[in-house]
């Protein structure tokens, strides 16, 4: 093996570690808005993800029966629409069931399950049990090879730009904008946050859409990775909570962090020894640190 | 029959001996031996329930992982009877004759040692509770003395089942993997498969469940069963009590975890094999909801949570195979936001008081009654008016699970 | 000064949250009998202080004797094991048990886990309980849920919880907040009354209440000790009058 | 409390009967039932056999030679085919579906279970088995082992099935098996699985691991040069056994080199690392015996990481039609699949099975080798019953080996002694339609040998 081919092995490697952290982040992320803002845990996020996919199904099928020659660009209108449906129906979610609940974290617990039930069964009922798969445009296909033997998968390229344009926005308006305002009030003091005129309910429903909204983009854009099925949602649920819990669930950067260590160890791992052994590693390295350190990478130093 | 009534609202010891006439008569009267078995089967899951009382309903503690102590009790009592099932004479087909068959498949040429010891039945019967106590008592430990509790509980409580899961199918040559311990025969020569022994394993899991409600009833009695309760309540003004908190829920999960243990080795008894699908996250979940659907707080409504849901389970994907899910999905959501207390609490809320009125006629003085296991600490006197709301922990907008 | 007479004896005790130092390097002396009534303006750290003695909060730096024994490193339960016990702001009392049960469970013997399995409600404890009730006032609401009770009666069955225990050191956080004038009266005859035999670190805001009461005062401003003596001479203290009184 | 589960096919569904079946061929069916009026009641000459031989066409043509000089005007008094006891009157014989219907498996199983309906159809409109109709319990097994061991019971302890039609993974049919043997009834298994097994009890309608390995092997060390390999599989026992005898099949009878064996998580969807190791291995041949969900993220990600079929070998023994539908065919197009089954096959046989299926399932509904092998059991059961002239557990055993099935889409099948399937072994290369191209298949029939000698 020559020098040229480790460098291209290694970089390639790198971008799989990053590609997989780009993966976690974006599925942590809705989660870490609704447990880390509102500690409300959503079990059914996985099934707002799954909503995203179906999404984009929809879209890849009207198009290309409809319109083919959109085919290239339906992709970006897709994930709107994707976010718009999957936010409405968490403001929906919210509404019917998650606003009873908000004293009884435990118990949201085990209404979301029930909804995540639900869901995907109705998304059994409506498209069927079998696995379905978008047509993803041509230009998402494939890789991009700087030089020969290096591979950059160009959908990985996709996700882990979608990934941080999501991230940023996540940032940008938690801290800049007045909902941000808002919800950060909330979190530090509800009672005094509704005593000075916020509508903490309304707060509250906004951000649970939001997170799902997020989960919905997530769910659109793992089509151009992974499969779409009823069931495909309750794959992710388990790694979404270890990333938002392990990296301290107030905190946004901790939910960063986390995916980031999570995704490398994993990738890693999975280099030198094989994908079963790699994922009980990673599991236990986690729930070891989580042993030691309960509150996670980066927990909010409160006067307790 | 006005005694009757007088003894069946006051005493829950009644509610003990009207679920023993269920499941040891009534049942075994009124059902075939193939859908008795089934009924055993649902017992062994309402150890899990009965676990979840304590630990859930009592301790205030959400474990998402109970069907990982469920697994490996069911794994220690279905590793002994795979060995017995695999004489070197019905294994003779097998290029290592005298291993249990996947370890065959796997290419395996000796038993592994850490499978010898379960050769011996003593053996297997302690490891089915003590193994799963000691993993409680590890997660338990470190988590409760670092007072992690709640949701974050909850969840790493599901990152142990999955951890569990992909290394018991992983390691298939030591596990059976996927496929679990399967084509289980006999227990010392005893064939376990027979219609004999079937009502024999089900009556024994009857006399072991009671035994359990029995066990767990003391617990409740005692000073530690007031002392879970009050630290649900208020768990600081305990541990400036001078108590050590974590212990005290140590002991409760490595409790919850034995019962676990016990129902899985009853399980594997009369069903006859054992799998990685018990370990996971979905089954584990799905126990949490007997124990809602009974009543967090019942130990008897946990049984009958456990029954029903999986009658429900049974009768509808017999029936409405596509409907299961969505009445699943109803069940979880109505338990939580309608009827917090589950079976028992509309029993309280419902059936008792119009048992108690009917009583009224005779003016008899009412007896001095028992506090019921339920959310209330004292029964209102005769004549209460169930519109009334009564104090409850609810009475402050948070459930009995927020603690 | 490494042994001293004093029943509780802090030194150097500095603690911080990010920087900001709730407790400065104060320095408090609680004798035998004695019963300190700790006053102070809102946030001052007077609540950060108890919670420093009992263990709830860790102490960045310096020292907690309790009968000459470092109570810094000492787990929570083993603090109150050694005699020190901690009424909170708000009365923390098991609501949904009957004061019978609140009483019961707070009796300091069967304590660990197989302990509290073993352990029998004997006519000792009940007479105990009993005493105790007399002795708050709730001798003829032993069964009723504690959460029924008046917030006043709340207030004097944690009171009761804590003598249960018989601790050497009582602290007590606002006990009268939200009593009525005959229930502060009430409650200033019991706390003189169960006082003879302990020692008592009481915050109050009420000046008159406090007069009642107090054998010495200590004011607390920033996490220092402000002044320290006899009421009367700390209501003269011209600094004290500046920051608290005076408002 | 079964009763909206149960289906009822002795109206048989117009579509289905008009087109295998001309207005003749309806009449003689009827006629053959016992309990149809008597009045044409008659011995069929040789003459009128021979024409309703033709007229049935394919589908039915091969049970009459099969069952050679059967008189379908003969009587099969109840008492007599049926001396066990089961679920079968003069007019109907019950049997059991147990499939998933829900669950994570459903993606996979729905298949089967139409394909199985299509057949029981068929047979239905053909005038049943020994002149009963056949009527279909179906229980659902939640893709859950121990539902499927409760389902199995209910079958047949509850319901006594004569046969039962059902299971996917081999972790279901391990599952079932201890109860098919002690409670003595018939199961129709229709996946390629693992091997290692042999049943009484058991039919075998899918190909055991060798069928489906060595043909494929062979045919990529022959036509394609390859001479290194790289085994890869979702972590459970049918991929696990499949590359032991790969391996033994590679390194001993080929001398090649197998230079890497990996196995992922079910469920597993992030292969980056993998795909690494692949390109640090550079084998000659990627062999991929991946599953469910596990199988899109590969190929997906496969494609998006530049291995593409102009610049690997790829031949995998996992992908049928229907997991296409998932992966998408423009992702894994090029690449090669070993099976004995593709929908794309050109014979009469196949034909008429895929329009049957599509009229009935959609004209988007596609077929995989594991449904073709599902429609085979209730055809081979018929048969087998047809020729032990009885429905009762062990006379069907006995009589199952050598029971042919001419009209089989796959084209032949026979079963062997031990129970599993004479078939063929096809290569067929994927189409960006999703779809299949075959390039080659085995001359003859392949036997099935559950236990190979010399790859244990």
């Amino acid at each position: 093996m020559t020098a040229a081919e480790i460098t291209n092995i290694v970089m390639m490697q790198g971008f799989a570690g990053l590609s997989l952290f780009s993966v976690l982040l974006l599925m942590g992320l809705g989660l870490a808005i609704i447990f880390g803002q509102m500690g409300v845990i959503n079990m059914a996020h996985g099934e707002f993800m799954t909503i995203g996919a179906y999404t984009i199904f929809l879209c890849s099928s009207l198009t290309q029966s409809y319109a083919p020659g959109f085919m290239p660009y339906y992709f970006f209108f897709a994930i709107i629409a994707a976010f718009i449906l999957a936010f409405a129906f968490g403001w929906l979610a919210e509404w019917a069931l998650i606003r009873h609940l908000y004293r009884r974290p435990l118990d949201t617990l085990l209404a979301t399950w029930g909804l995540s039930l639900g869901m995907q069964q109705a998304f059994r009922s409506t498209f069927g049990a079998k696995e379905v798969s978008p047509t993803v445009p041509d230009w998402l296909l494939g890789s991009w090879m700087p030089h020969e033997g290096l591979d950059i998968p160009i959908n990985g390229m996709f996700v882990m730009g979608l990934t941080l344009l999501v991230t940023g926005g996540v940032f940008l308006m938690l801290y800049r904008s007045r909902w941000g305002l808002r919800v950060r009030a909330t979190v530090a003091n509800r009672t005094m946050a509704n005593a000075i005129g916020i509508n903490t309910r309304k707060t509250d429903r906004m951000t649970f859409a939001i997170g799902c909204g997020i989960a919905g983009v997530a769910g659109a854009a793992f089509t151009t990775i992974g499969s779409t099925g009823p069931t495909s949602g309750s794959l992710y649920i388990v790694d979404a909570f270890l990333v938002v819990t392990f990296g301290g669930a107030a905190s946004l950067l901790g939910t960063v962090a986390s995916a980031f260590g999570i995704a490398q160890t994993q990738s890693v791992s999975e280099f030198f020894m094989t994908g079963s052994m790699a994922k009980v590693l990673t599991l236990l390295l986690i729930i070891s640190i989580l042993m030691i350190r309960p509150q996670g990478l980066f927990a909010a130093k409160v006067r307790r | 029959m006005t005694r009757l009534r007088t003894w069946l609202t006051s005493s829950d010891l009644a509610g003990i001996a009207v679920l023993a006439l269920v499941i040891v008569v009534v049942l075994p009267l009124s059902l075939d031996i193939f859908r008795l078995n089934l009924v055993g089967k649902y017992l062994s899951y309402a150890f899990v329930a009965v676990g979840l009382v304590m630990l859930w309903g009592y301790g205030g503690i959400l474990s998402l992982g109970q069907g990982v102590f469920f697994g490996l009790g069911g794994y220690a009592m279905a590793m002994f009877l795979k060995l017995e099932a695999s004489d070197p004479e019905s294994t003779k087909i097998q290029s290592t004759p005298g291993i249990p068959d996947f370890m065959d498949w796997n290419q395996l040429t000796q038993l592994p040692i850490w499978w010898e010891p379960f050769r011996h039945l003593p053996v297997a019967l302690i490891a089915m509770l003590v193994v799963p106590a000691i993993l409680a008592f590890i997660v338990g430990f470190a988590m409760f003395k670092r007072r992690v509790g709640g949701v974050y509980f909850a969840i790493i409580t599901q990152a142990v089942a999955l951890v569990l899961t992909v290394l018991i199918i992983g390691q298939q040559g030591y596990t059976g993997g996927v496929n679990g311990i399967t084509d289980l025969k006999t227990m010392l020569g005893w064939d376990i498969r027979n219609d004999s022994a079937k009502y024999i394993l089900y009556f024994a899991t009857c006399a072991l469940l009671i035994g359990a409600i029995f066990l767990c009833r003391w617990v409740q009695k005692t000073k530690l069963g007031t002392l879970l309760l009050a630290m649900r309540d208020k768990e600081d003004r305990v541990r400036f009590s001078g108590y050590d908190v974590a212990n005290f829920k140590v002991f409760v999960f490595c409790l919850a975890a034995m019962l676990c243990g016990l129902g899985g080795a009853l399980f594997v008894l009369q069903v006859g094999f054992m799998s990685a699908s018990f370990v996971g996250i979905v089954p584990s979940i799905e126990m949490v909801i007997y124990a809602a659907v009974g009543g967090r707080m019942s130990l008897v409504g946990a049984v009958y949570g456990a029954l029903l849901v999986n009658f429900g389970k049974t009768f509808f994907s017999e029936s409405f195979p596509q409907l299961w899910l969505f009445l699943m999905a109803a069940l979880f959501i109505g338990v939580v936001m309608a009827f917090p207390n589950g079976l028992a609490g509309l029993y309280n809320d419902y059936v008792k008081p119009r048992l108690l009125r009917k009583r009224e006629p005779h003016s008899k003085p009412p007896e001095e009654q028992k506090p019921l296991p339920a959310a209330s600490a004292h029964p209102p006197p005769v004549g209460w008016n169930p519109s009334v709301p009564r104090p409850r922990t609810d009475a402050k907008g948070v459930g009995p699970a927020a603690a | 000064m490494s042994n001293t007479d004093f029943v509780l004896a802090i030194e150097d005790l500095t603690v911080s949250f990010d920087g900001f130092k709730a407790i400065d390097n104060l320095n408090l002396y609680v004798d035998k009998g004695e019963l300190r009534v700790i006053i102070g303006p809102n946030g001052a750290g007077k609540t950060t202080l108890l919670d420093l003695i009992c263990g709830k909060t860790r102490a960045s730096k310096g020292s907690i004797k309790f009968k000459n024994q470092e109570m810094t490193s000492l787990a929570e339960h083993r603090i109150v094991r050694s005699g020190i016990g901690r009424k909170f702001q708000t009365p923390s009392i098991y609501e949904n048990l009957s004061v019978f049960k609140n009483l019961e469970v707070s009796f300091p013997r069967g304590r660990g886990v197989f302990g509290a399995l073993k352990f029998k409600c004997t006519p000792e404890v009940k007479e105990r309980i009993e005493s105790v009730a007399g002795e708050i006032g709730l001798a003829d609401q032993l069964e009723t849920e504690a959460g029924l009770l008046s917030h006043g009666q709340k207030q004097w069955l944690e009171i009761g919880m804590l003598l249960m225990q018989e601790p050497e050191l009582l602290m007590l956080d606002e006990p009268i907040a939200g009593m009525s004038v005959r229930e502060r009266e009430l409650t200033a005859e019991l706390l003189e009354r169960i006082c003879r035999n302990r020692s008592m670190i009481v915050i109050e805001h009420d000046m008159e209440f406090v007069k009642k009461i107090a054998h010495k005062v200590t004011v607390m401003h920033q996490g220092k000790i402000l002044a320290e003596g006899p009421m009367e001479k700390v209501q003269a203290d011209p600094r004290v009058i500046d920051v608290y009184l005076g408002h | 409390m079964c009763r909206p589960a149960v289906s009822n096919f002795t109206s048989a569904d117009p579509t289905v009967l008009a087109r295998p079946l001309d207005r003749k061929e309806n009449l003689m069916t009827r006629r053959n039932r016992p309990d149809t009026p008597d009045t044409e009641k008659e011995v069929l000459s040789p003459d009128a056999l021979a024409r309703r031989r033709i007229a049935m066409g394919l589908a039915a043509a091969p049970f009459a030679a099969a069952v050679p000089g059967l008189s379908f005007g003969a009587d099969f008094p109840t008492a007599k085919v049926n001396t066990t006891g089961l679920a079968i009157t003069d007019k109907e014989v019950t049997v059991g579906q147990l499939h998933s219907a829900t669950g994570t498996m459903a993606i996979s199983e729905t298949g089967s279970i139409q394909a199985e309906r299509l057949a029981i159809e068929q047979i239905n409109a053909m005038g049943g088995v020994l002149g009963r109709q056949i009527k279909v319990i179906q229980e659902d097994g939640q893709s859950d082992w121990p539902t499927f061991a409760e389902k199995a019971k209910k079958l047949l302890v509850n319901d006594k099935v004569a046969a039962v039609f059902g299971c996917w993974t081999s972790a279901s049919r391990k599952a079932v098996l201890p109860v098919f043997e002690k409670e003595n009834g018939m199961l129709y298994y229709p996946t390629f699985y693992e091997g290692l097994e042999q049943s009484k009890n058991v039919i075998y309608t899918g190909q055991e691991a060798t069928q489906q390995i060595i043909y494929g092997l062979d045919w990529v060390a022959k036509e394609k040069g390859a001479k290194s390999f790289f085994l890869i599989g979702s972590d459970y026992i049918w991929p696990r056994t499949s590359n032991k005898i790969a391996r033994k099949h590679i390194e001993n009878f080929q001398k090649s080199k197998v230079v890497g064996e990996e196995y992922y998580p079910l469920g597993h969807t992030n292969f980056n690392s993998l795909i690494n190791k692949i390109k640090v291995a550079k084998p000659d041949c990627v062999y991929a015996i991946v599953v469910g969900g596990s199988n899109v993220a590969f190929y997906k990600q496969m494609k998006a990481a530049g291995i593409t079929a102009d610049k690997q070998l790829l031949l995998t023994i996992s992908v049928t039609e229907d997991e296409l539908l998932g992966i998408g065919g423009e992702n894994c197009n090029g690449f090669y699949a070993c099976m004995k089954y593709f929908q794309s096959l050109d014979n009469a046989n196949n034909k008429k099975f895929v329009d049957a299926f599509k009229a009935k399932y959609g004209a988007k509904a596609v077929i995989g080798d594991v449904t073709q092998a599902a429609y085979l059991g209730p055809w081979l059961w018929k048969a087998t019953v047809e020729k032990a002239g009885s429905f009762d557990i062990d006379k069907v055993a006995a009589a199952s080996p050598g029971i042919e099935f001419k009209g089989a889409p796959e084209g032949y099948v026979k079963i062997h002694e031990n129970h599993h399937l004479w078939s063929k072994a096809r290569i067929g290369q994927i189409q960006t339609d999703g779809q299949f191209k075959m390039i080659a298949e085995s001359s003859d029939l392949i036997e099935p040998n559950p236990f190979p000698k010399g790859y244990q």
